[in-house]
């Protein structure tokens, strides 16, 4: 009965050990810093406009096909603000589709989409995570404040030295 | 839970009272302790198994398929999801193939890293193994105290990836980013906790009376038929013969650390559990000296975005946490494989279900399918 | 020696079952997930005290639900990491059980198959009422990853209502209590709005 | 008997019917909150304070929630079968003393009432697994069937052992017997028997092969739902408070041991405490052990409980015959459970540990080779 | 071409097809096998560093054999069936390993795309029950001597045959 005993002992130990667990709605486990939630667009603060010129690199590459994008004539070129010809118009991800892998973020040439932190996002119907340019964009700026993100040509590094956190 | 039926009693006759019929009992898809959809059908006598029928095809989703269709860098998400509970190892055994095809030279550094967190990831699946193994035995601590330990695996995986499970992060040609920087340190921490975790394993479980009982000298497995079944890693090893990719074909850079490889003798449940204990030991060993070795240097080989690899098909195979995991691809010179072909451990292991519950009970029979350690993503692929 | 063949039947249209997508037999017509109405309800005892008793057992639901033991692919291991002590499903009254009688929740955790699809219809009507279903990760809410496979069954809302949808691939298990929290909230809002119509 | 009589009875029954409610509820609670401490987690947090509504809300749920019948079940035998494992359950209350004042009916003959009622059950489970027409309730059942049977015998001999040294069957007077010393440190031998064959007796682990999760996902009672499955439930919990009422009653001295109450309240509490630690220890090893499998669990029980409580009689009859004093029965009990603890450890973990020994040196012989 | 840092994305260059050196242990291992199925008519090649040996689909069984009893080849362990669908044939691939002479070598076999049959091993290596019963339900490539080809991954009533290059991804369009 020994290998038993040995047992008791150890769950006996444990017992007093103190709790490991987070209590969700209070606590929360800490996200990584290069944690990958749902895609978010970013916003230029210069400009104030979208990075996203909607060339549609993500929605080609992407493996699900959960995101749709078209892209219009930039307003703000004419206008001088701005040095992007064309901008995003419309664009939607189905959240409920995206399976985080990234792919989107990587072949981005514009920095306009990022992972966010986001990840808790259950809704009561089937394509309520459907979302559009404005909730992205909005998702994105809360992300963007959050983490202090700067597109990589502002830090002087590379995309992969900025994601080497 | 799907074993609704009439029970069958024959008509009473007085001529021959002790009539006795073999009953069908189906167990699964969805029962307790199958792990995952997994369908068997026992005919029992009493306790007593007399034939299985296992059915699978409950998790088949087609991915060699979509794999035909997809470009290579996203084919990695589609590897990530057979067998998911040791993701690393699968991107790597597909990263390997194509970079044997296209001839690209991984730099060191990638090459460490991709060893490190393989070796975690073995570490991840096997503490899995442990606790569903211990609730298959009726111990509902053992889960726990696996997943507690897997946790801190996996909260490093997501400092290192950013994902918890479904990684993408090895990319054809070496890493997606550099470790973070303060990844030595975690890693130092983590292989403390971890070192203790799997002392407690061994006093939790491994010696009780009770589970020992429940077992030696169930579902054993001589070296020849497991041979014979194509069994390979821990079962294959619990058998006797130390059949290890790592040092038959060694790949990254095994062949410059240290490991011993347990090797068990009866072939029981007992002997495959505690090779994957004993494993669990030697993994942590590797990590160490992997950790020693690590060089600086580039992470990443020149490749296209858009891959086109030569004409030609290649066979990749690596250690996976359940044994020899392969992928064989033609390439026919486009973005796109023309064909991938996974070569499954747990498919052979499922296999090997028939010759190992001869003559046992109901209850060992939940206990060798635990001791397979199968996982149905990668059966089904 | 000629191999022994199978005869092939034909019982799918479009992969899942015909049945299931005719509107009146199937999860449409299907009013699964509305809670009975009480015990006291059928007893005629006046509106007031159903409308509080309806309330009183939508808190009981909802503080006690019981997912069925019941993974499918790669999201029931997160399924588990929320079972553990980490996140410890257990604070919310949430513990599993393996038999369909005595559960209320279908926690769906993976890939639905169209050959799995039958056994999932089967193991729902087993579930007494009140019953919901939650659709876990991307595969279960629309297909995710395998959108273009020949076997996927595009969201297991095609064979059972589903109450509650976790986006993620798979979602961590923060997301999944998250959802657990929300089908409670729908829980006592149906009762609320429930007896507000019958009062 | 008078109006009145037959009012108090029905009076005291009502109170016991409450009470045990109240017990079952608060054992919910405590097994979930001592299984989540030794799992490193919280327990039920949210409903009510630290969770105490949370078996509450359970029971409420259940009782609301749709009872249904399988197609093919035998619906009068699926119905009666909660009832009459429910009935014995509550019927053995009757004579249990919490104090010495506190007790409904004090029989002369009660240790024997409570062993005879405690087999009743199995009635009652095999019923609901051969009426639910459902192969997992059956085997379930059946397994039922040849545990309680099987593991009576220990009780029954190792409550014998226990009555010769009181030389009574009335549970008030046995406790008044162990005003000096407890029958623990007489007879640890009787404690551990007693012990194991009672947890088996409730089905809980390690011997809960009747409706293990993990084999016959809850054998008899799988198709069982809302009010009906509950009452299964019930009597599970109040099965093991049985047990530990026992324990505490016959072997840790009940109110009596180890300081003598001036007050009745006093002598409750202390019985209830002692229950309260019993009932942890039962909670403390299903939280570690594995379960055994069917056909081993008949062997411990044959082979080693039945044997040992055998022993038990004849060393204590030896004790009395010979008039020795208490501490000779208190070595031959030690001895006893040490030689059975031996023989198992023998037999289970030591060529265990010479194989995991083998197994490293054998690894490290084949790097040797491979250099 | 210098060493990329960890910083800057390599510009990338052409692919060039991979060529690796042959080694002498697979010329040893070619040449057994040519030796061992010398009768049978083999076409020995290479490819990538295996070794792959093209026989005749008729003889698969008797070469199964040969390959697992002789004591150089000893091909104990049957790693892998696929099969490959060429449009115009099938192409069955044995991924033969050994656990004993720790070597590895590839068996290959065409056969027609009109009515494909191809001999069972299996009373050779019993792990190739299900990955024959896996070829003929994605592939429809029927195993003679098989004992029970009943579908394994796919159920009962599946039209077609998923695994060949002409079925078709299901066209699903949620939006």
């Amino acid at each position: 009965m020994l290998g038993n005993l040995k047992g008791l002992l150890v769950t006996m130990r444990e017992f007093f050990r103190p709790r490991v667990t987070a209590q969700y709605p209070k606590e929360h486990l800490p996200v990584a810093p290069r944690f990958m939630g749902f895609p978010v667009l970013t916003w230029d603060e210069k400009v104030e406009e979208p990075y996203c010129t909607g060339c549609m690199v993500c929605v080609r590459y992407c493996p699900t096909q959960c995101m749709s994008a078209t892209m219009k004539d930039n307003p703000l070129l004419q206008e001088g603000k701005s040095k992007r010809r064309k901008i995003v118009d419309e664009f939607e991800i189905n959240l409920g589709r995206c399976i985080l892998c990234g792919i989107c973020v990587d072949v981005c040439n514009f920095d306009a989409i990022v992972m966010s932190h986001e990840h808790e996002l259950s809704v009561f119907v089937r394509n309520g995570n459907r979302v559009d340019l404005e909730r992205l964009l909005e998702m994105g700026w809360e992300h963007q404040q959050k983490v202090g993100w700067k597109p990589s040509g502002e830090t002087g590094e590379s995309k992969e030295e900025k994601a080497a956190v | 839970m799907s074993g609704i039926g009439e029970v069958t009693v024959g008509p009473f006759r007085p001529e021959r009272p002790l009539d006795t019929v073999e009953m069908m009992l189906n167990m699964g898809p969805q029962h307790p302790s199958t792990h995952g959809v997994f369908r068997m059908v026992l005919w029992i006598d009493g306790e007593r198994i007399v034939d299985v029928e296992p059915h699978i095809g409950y998790l088949h989703r087609g991915s060699e398929k979509l794999c035909e269709g997809e470009i290579y860098s996203e084919i990695i998400t589609l590897f990530d999801r057979l067998d998911y509970v040791s993701n690393f190892n699968n991107e790597l055994v597909f990263c390997m193939a194509v970079e044997k095809l296209a001839a690209i030279q991984v730099p060191e550094r990638a090459q460490y890293i991709r060893l490190i967190l393989c070796e975690l990831n073995r570490i991840a699946s096997h503490l899995l193994f442990y606790g569903t193994f211990g609730l298959d035995a009726g111990a509902m601590t053992p889960i726990l105290y696996g997943f507690r330990d897997r946790e801190k695996v996996q909260s490093l995986f997501e400092a290192v990836s950013g994902a918890r499970l479904m990684h993408n992060y090895f990319r054809i040609g070496g890493v997606k980013q550099d470790l973070p920087a303060d990844f030595r340190d975690r890693m130092t921490w983590l292989l403390g906790e971890l070192r203790r975790g799997v002392d407690e394993c061994d006093r939790l479980l491994t010696f009780g009376e009770v589970f020992l009982a429940r077992t030696r000298d169930v579902g054993n497995i001589d070296a020849q038929t497991a041979i014979g079944l194509g069994l390979t890693g821990p079962n294959l090893r619990a058998t006797g013969v130390p059949y290890d990719v790592r040092r038959a074909d060694p790949y990254l850079v095994y062949d410059r650390l240290e490991f011993d490889i347990p090797v068990g003798d009866r072939g029981d449940c007992w002997d495959r559990y505690y090779v994957r204990v004993q494993e669990m030991r030697q993994s942590l060993r590797i990590l160490e000296q992997a950790l020693g070795q690590l060089p600086e240097g580039p992470i990443m080989a020149p490749v296209r975005r858009i891959l086109r690899p030569p004409k030609g098909e290649v066979v990749a195979h690596a250690e996976n946490p359940r044994g020899d995991f392969g992928v064989y691809l033609v390439s026919d010179g486009t973005d796109k494989p023309y064909r991938v072909k996974v070569r499954p451990p747990s498919f052979c292991h499922l296999m090997a279900l028939k010759h190992l519950l001869r003559d046992c009970y109901v209850a060992d029979c939940v206990m060798v399918l635990g001791s397979l350690d199968v996982v149905l993503g990668e059966v089904d692929r | 020696m000629k191999p022994r063949g199978w005869v092939p039947v034909r019982r799918y249209a479009l992969g899942v079952s015909a049945e299931w997508l005719d509107p009146e037999k199937g999860p449409q017509g299907n009013p699964g997930n509305r809670p009975a109405a009480s015990l006291l309800h059928r007893s005629g005892v006046p509106g007031l005290i159903t409308a509080r008793s309806d309330q009183l057992f939508a808190w009981a639901r909802a503080s006690s639900l019981w997912p069925l033991t019941f993974g499918l692919a790669c999201c029931a291991i997160e399924m588990m990491s929320a079972y553990m002590a980490h996140h410890d499903l257990d604070r919310l009254g949430v513990v599993t059980w393996p038999s369909p009688r005595q559960s209320d929740v279908m926690i769906v955790a993976g890939t639905v198959v169209k050959k799995m699809g039958e056994p999932i219809r089967l193991l729902y009507e087993q579930m007494p009422d009140p019953k919901w279903v939650i659709a876990m990760g991307s595969c279960a809410t629309n297909g995710g990853p395998y959108w273009r496979s020949y076997s996927v069954v595009m969201g297991v809302d095609h064979i059972v209502p589903v109450d509650v949808y976790v986006p993620g691939c798979p979602p961590r298990p923060e997301a999944l209590i998250e959802g657990i929290l929300k089908l409670q909230e729908k829980i006592k809002q149906d009762a609320r709005s429930d007896s507000r119509a019958t009062a | 008997m008078t109006v009145r009589e037959a009012l108090l009875l029905a009076g005291q029954l009502l109170g016991l019917l409450t009470a045990l409610v109240v017990v079952v509820l608060s054992l919910i609670w405590l097994e979930r909150k001592a299984l989540a401490r030794f799992q490193n987690r919280m327990g039920p947090m949210r409903v009510g304070f630290h969770g105490l509504l949370q078996p509450v809300a359970d029971a409420l749920k259940l009782l609301v929630k749709e009872d249904l019948v399988p197609t093919w079940a035998d619906r009068a035998l699926f119905w009666s079968a909660p009832l009459m494992v429910f009935v014995p359950s509550f019927v053995v209350w009757v004579t249990i003393p919490l104090a010495k004042e506190v007790v409904i009916r004090n029989l002369e003959m009660g240790l024997f009432y409570i062993v005879a009622f405690s087999i009743l059950p199995v009635v009652g489970l095999v019923l609901a697994g051969w009426s639910s027409a459902n192969k997992y309730a059956m085997l379930g059942s059946l397994r039922s069937a040849a545990q309680l049977v099987s593991y009576e015998i220990p009780i029954v001999m190792a409550v014998i052992a226990l009555v010769m040294v009181p030389e009574s069957l009335n549970l008030v007077t046995i406790v008044e017997g162990q005003r000096t010393v407890p029958y623990a440190a007489l007879q640890p031998l009787g404690l551990a028997l007693f012990l194991l064959a009672g947890v088996a007796e409730v089905g809980r682990t390690p011997f809960d092969i009747y409706f293990a999760e993990s084999e016959v996902v809850g054998g008899p009672f799988v198709e069982y739902s809302g009010a009906h499955w509950s009452v299964f439930f019930l009597v599970e919990y109040i099965n093991t408070f049985v047990v530990g009422v026992l324990v505490a009653l016959l072997f840790l001295g009940g109110w009596t041991f180890p300081l003598v109450p001036e007050a009745a309240w006093l002598g409750f509490l202390w019985v209830v405490a002692k229950t309260y630690l019993v009932v942890l220890v039962m909670f403390w090893l299903r939280g570690t052990l594995p379960r055994l499998r069917v056909d081993q669990l008949m062997s411990f029980g044959w082979q080693l409980l039945v044997p040992l409580s055998f022993a038990n009689i004849v060393i204590t009859g030896f004790y009395k015959f010979y008039r020795w004093p208490g501490w000779t029965l208190t070595l031959m009990s030690l001895a006893l459970l040490l030689l059975a603890g031996w023989l198992v450890y023998r037999r289970q973990t030591r060529p265990a540990a010479a194989t995991a020994e083998e197994m490293l040196a054998r690894a490290r012989a084949y790097r040797r080779r491979e250099a | 071409m210098p060493a990329p840092t960890a910083g800057q994305r390599p510009r990338p260059h052409a692919q060039a097809p991979a060529e690796v050196p042959i080694s002498e242990k697979a010329k040893a291992l070619a040449q057994l096998l040519q030796q061992t199925l010398a009768d049978l008519g083999p076409d020995i090649g290479g490819s990538l560093g295996e070794v792959v040996a093209t026989v005749a689909p008729e003889h698969l069984p008797e070469v199964a054999r040969r390959v697992k009893e002789s004591p150089d080849l000893a091909g104990d362990l049957l790693w892998c069936l696929s099969l490959v669908d060429y449009q115009d044939r099938f192409e069955a691939v044995y991924h033969v390993y050994s656990t004993q002479k720790n070597h590895r070598f590839v068996l290959k076999a065409g056969v027609s795309q009109g009515e494909p049959h191809l001999p069972s091993v299996m009373s050779v290596w019993p792990g190739a029950d299900w990955y024959e019963r896996e070829a003929h339900d994605l592939f429809g490539v029927v195993f003679e001597g098989h004992p029970n080809l009943a579908p394994l991954l796919l159920y009962e009533g599946f039209e077609g045959y998923p695994g060949r290059r002409s079925y078709p991804f299901y066209d699903y369009q949620e939006w």
